[in-house]
């Protein structure tokens, strides 16, 4: 075990596949010379070259066009986009080229590419900075869609991603690059993608989250447990293919839910989460499962607004208590 | 002359040429009688341009096409057998009918394919030129797109990439003077749209597009600029749609006038014509008749194939017990 | 009251609009000459000029941002996007400028423009040409998006997204183009947005659709009335915001939910409705809400292969009885 | 000579460009006491692009500006109290606190505004453009943005639809050499942007950005032909970036040998120069004095106006029972 910051996991993720595979290569704006403007490919440049580690222009739009038919052709693409919000820019190159491709030439062709991106509010980077459009690549078939919360799932999961045969959205978040924790040591340490974990065991309210969201909801959990309420946190990991095992052992302990993600509420992944645990567990809910999101609006900059509409511990608290009454 | 195809080579370009008019008549005749599904874009009067382009490159190379794409498929390689069975929506189809007339796609011949995104084969060429580049290969990629996609922004970001890495991709615009009902000069103020090569440092050239030889060289040319390491060249080849858009199309926005002098320059009678004075009226003869029984055998064949029948796509799925 | 086709209603609707106000204009690809590749413009750029019946190149990203701004700078623009399938092109515009500058600048601009689109498969036109994208648009704050399954509703709901100062994606459906209804007379015949309609009453099981499923849950119902089961059903009309009021009568009768939309299952619209129908009417439930929607990959082109994947009658009724069981 | 600034508008400009300078120190002063929020992106070296440009217009015409945007609020009219009152978030900012030092607006002075997507002010401009077109209105609009985002798709779409209608829009590139850590050689192969201006069928000029006069009179120009109905036009402004990327850059790469002939070339010296010999030393330093007085009551009420508190925004609800 290392000590590591989030970041720091990411970029040892990114140098040990690049290490040993040479078809693995990172192409995005700013990752080069800079290795980033979160540091995530940092050093990468100097010990990869530039063929490998590439700046780009601004060109989501073709870019994410490039990585799909790059890993159609032997190479292994990890693009970084660097805000989830520009993902609209990616859209139709995942909606209709990756997805449509990976089914219509399933067997012909393998498409191994990773999309990097980090999304979340929280420092005042404004309506165009700061979203988390999670729902918005959940719901492209053929795509798997990742979201670590700890510096060991981010290594752990952007090594399975990059050695995937399938496309993968990896969405981390700007307030968990500087967050630390113990890594697994070890060149082969894969966290499987499609596994859930119980972070937090408990048996009153399972809670289930994400990303940055872990964090508020190990938080709500503390909250909670003053009340003697004991809250089970779910780390989902992946958002898709989703876990339903997990849930559903969980929701038959603790017979409540509140799912949470910092995305909109509307349509939002907390929704398709709600709906297919009600779907899935509905004999065994005792009450509907509460839905802690974004309110729908764009988030503003001003420090208390942007505050106010932040999904976070004492929010989920109180749906879990909701919930519970 | 530098570059310029072989005779052998016309022969097979005449071939191939005649199989993808004989496909494209006869599937036309289908489609009258209502037994083709969805909307069937013709290339009549442009094969010349994907026939000749996909001739001077390697069968190892890449291309990708648009939903007009049956020239670059036959000039790829694809058999006409697995172009109609997918069509036609059968299991032995180049996707197992999964695609249909606009997404067709063989990694067997570098094909890569249709696409009925406009502009969307622009990028991904130029992905795949990025790909070859990486990983140092003796290959090129090609995409074959129209006037309209060279409006979308896409074709901007990806050229500009192009340049500036120097990859090895070939941008053969195939101006067939219409977008989907409008000219071209309703979509762009520009009449030449390879001027804009020189915005993305790379050689810009108009050639002529119903002569399957002028396309060919400036393919060749092309293509060993790419293999030589110099970037990607953007070929305008001038030609017509004289079919209409698609079989959807209820027409009447193209005048008979100005489509003459497009029928007078039918690409395939063009080569013929030179083909006879290089092996004479009967062997040239003998190549259409080939390829027309190819064509015919085809259809027979496709038209008996079984349909796919479905299954859930598991990579697909959305849940991990459905996997 | 006049006997129109779908198509014939939309085009009325448009020339009564643009008759009545000047800032109107249609923007789109093939919109002018050809009058639209489903003729929906028919005739109007004969009407109204070139200048407000525009044909345009084929850059849908663009286009999307100009009618934004176009809207906030005194025009009404009403942009046709020519298939569904190419709104990733336009999702950048909507979430990262329309959403965001109505919010922001909100008391200072308006923003009226209508973005009309069609999707839905059934006809062959492959995995590009056939998507319902719904749950993309309708995830974004700051729009309303309607989906009319009649000629009538198609009128009415045009005149009132024209009319409307905020942005309204207009969901047709390729398959009712030539659909025939009847259509009130009258230039301020408006159907408002917000409203759903009940257009089957029943009392053993709620069905909710729009667009083309509208049709379908009718046939479903016709179905399931063979075996004396009473449906009702529900036309939403629009999409967001969601009539919530309409859903809980129905349910407060019915007990059971069959919720059904033509796009992915996944991150979907029927999943918001699920998760929108547990949550609030969750103690009026039976069962859970049971969704019919598109499974989870690329629409195929072969004719079983699509009509497998498509939701039909026979699949809502099969959910519905379900439900009952 | 045609066009040039008279000495009235040239003092105004200084005095706006002092403005936009001092605005940028204290908020630098501010932001390394991390008494700011977010990244601040300044523009230091760059006035005479956004202030000169502004002042060539009219109020009622519209500007689109970027994520680093401070001249252009300035140039075009904007007070510096409600700017500052904005990037700290309070309810008397130009957006209520809720845009931020990316995203002001103001309708007023046709300042619609900053935009943090890069490209994005490209074709907000031109849709106003076709507005104004359709509306016949005697207006033109103008958006300043950067080298980098010359490279993005949407560039190519809003040019392309420009030129092709001549819609009556000033595209005014602000190359400052830099995108955000990568200099423009490495986002593009061409160092003069300006040259794809002739893809689209419109006059493309490169002037020197650090010169007001001369951003001026190239903007003036454009504007008459705008209002002429004759079209667009791309104005490539060569500047450069002095303070780095933002307030989270942490730099590194721009060396003291690249910037020091830029420094030397500052436009407030340069304008300053030019004004001292027209109206004499005493009157550019009571402007200037001027200038930074405003800037410091401006940040004083700024930094005490209120908060904005909370509410849900209606009419972006998702569901009816809260409208
Ligand atoms: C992104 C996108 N926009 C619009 C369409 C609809 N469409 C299909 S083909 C076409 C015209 C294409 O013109 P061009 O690129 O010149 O190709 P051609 O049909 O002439 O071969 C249009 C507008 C589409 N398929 N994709
Ligand atoms: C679509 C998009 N991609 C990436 C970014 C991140 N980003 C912000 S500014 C910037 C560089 C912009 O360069 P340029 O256009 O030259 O403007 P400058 O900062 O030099 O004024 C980048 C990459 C963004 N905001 N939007
Ligand atoms: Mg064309
Ligand atoms: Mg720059």
């Amino acid at each position: 075990m290392t000590l590591m910051r989030y970041a720091e996991a990411l970029n040892a993720a990114l140098r040990e596949e690049m290490q040993r595979d040479p078809s693995v290569f990172l192409f995005g704006e700013d990752v080069g010379r800079y290795g980033g403007v979160f540091k995530v490919s940092k050093g990468l440049r100097d010990e990869f070259g530039d063929a490998r580690v590439r700046d780009t222009p601004i060109s989501e739009q073709a870019l994410t066009a490039m990585a799909v038919t790059a890993a159609m052709s032997g190479t292994k693409p990890v693009l970084e986009i660097m805000y989830a919000d520009f993902l609209p820019l990616s859209l139709d190159a995942l909606i209709n080229q990756a997805s449509v491709f990976s089914y219509l030439w399933e067997g012909q062709v393998d498409m191994p590419f990773v999309l990097r991106t980090q999304g979340g509010g929280g420092v005042g980077t404004g309506a165009q900075h700061a979203k988390s459009l999670d729902a918005m690549v959940c719901h492209i078939p053929g795509l798997k869609v990742v979201a670590p919360a700890t510096p060991a799932d981010a290594k752990g999961l952007l090594k399975s991603a990059i050695r995937d045969r399938q496309p993968v959205i990896f969405l981390e978040h700007k307030l968990l690059y500087n967050t630390r924790g113990e890594v697994p040591d070890g060149d082969d340490v894969l966290v499987p993608i499609g596994k859930a974990k119980v972070v937090v065991e408990g048996k009153h309210v399972s809670i289930f989250a994400s990303s940055k969201m872990v964090i508020e909801a190990e938080n709500a959990a503390k909250l909670l447990a003053e009340d003697g309420i004991e809250a089970e946190v779910i780390d989902l990991r992946t958002l898709r293919p989703l876990d339903l095992d997990a849930i559903r052992q969980s929701i038959a302990k603790t017979n409540h839910a509140v799912v949470v993600n910092e995305g909109w509420t509307f349509c939002g992944y907390a929704s398709e989460l709600s709906a297919t645990i009600m779907e899935y567990c509905f004999d065994d809910l005792d009450a509907p499962v509460a839905r802690v999101a974004m309110p729908d609006m764009a988030i503003p900059y001003s420090e208390p607004l942007e505050m106010a509409v932040l999904p976070n511990a004492v929010k989920i608290a109180a749906a879990a208590r909701k919930a519970l009454a | 002359m530098k570059n310029a195809p072989s005779t052998e080579e016309l022969k097979d370009i005449h071939y191939k040429m005649v199989v993808t008019r004989e496909l494209e008549e006869v599937l036309g005749a289908y489609a009258k009688e209502g037994k083709t599904r969805g909307p069937i874009h013709r290339c009549d009067g442009q094969e010349a341009v994907g026939v000749a382009a996909c001739a001077a490159l390697r069968t190892d190379d890449y291309v990708c096409t648009t939903h007009r794409g049956h020239h670059v498929y036959v000039g790829k390689g694809l058999s006409a057998r697995g172009i109609i069975a997918e069509i036609f929506g059968r299991e032995t189809g180049y996707c197992k009918g999964r695609g249909g007339h606009m997404l067709l796609g063989d990694v067997s011949t570098g094909m890569l394919g249709g696409n009925a995104i406009v502009g969307a084969g622009i990028p991904a060429a130029t992905g795949m030129a990025l790909s070859i580049q990486i990983l140092k290969q003796d290959r090129v990629s090609m995409v074959v797109f129209g006037d309209g996609a060279a409006q979308t922004g896409i074709c901007h970001e990806a050229m500009n990439m192009a340049g500036l890495w120097k990859l090895p991709v070939i941008f053969l615009l195939e101006n067939n003077q219409y977008g989907l009902t409008v000219r071209q000069e309703v979509q762009s103020p520009v009449a030449d749209l390879s001027i804009r090569a020189a915005g993305y440092d790379m050689p810009g050239e108009i050639v002529d597009g119903n002569d399957a030889e002028a396309v060919y060289r400036a393919v060749a040319v092309a293509a060993e600029r790419a293999r030589r390491g110099e970037g990607p060249s953007l070929i305008e080849a001038k030609t017509y749609r004289v079919k209409g858009f698609s079989t959807s199309d209820m027409g009447g926005y193209q005048s008979d006038e100005e489509m003459a002098p497009w029928l007078e320059r039918d690409p395939i009678k063009l080569l013929s014509a030179k083909l006879t004075a290089l092996v004479g009226a009967d062997a040239v003869l003998a190549i259409e008749a080939e390829a027309c029984a190819e064509v015919a055998r085809a259809f027979e064949a496709a038209l008996s194939d079984p349909f796919p029948t479905f299954e859930i796509h598991a990579p697909s799925a959305a849940y991990s017990e459905t996997l």
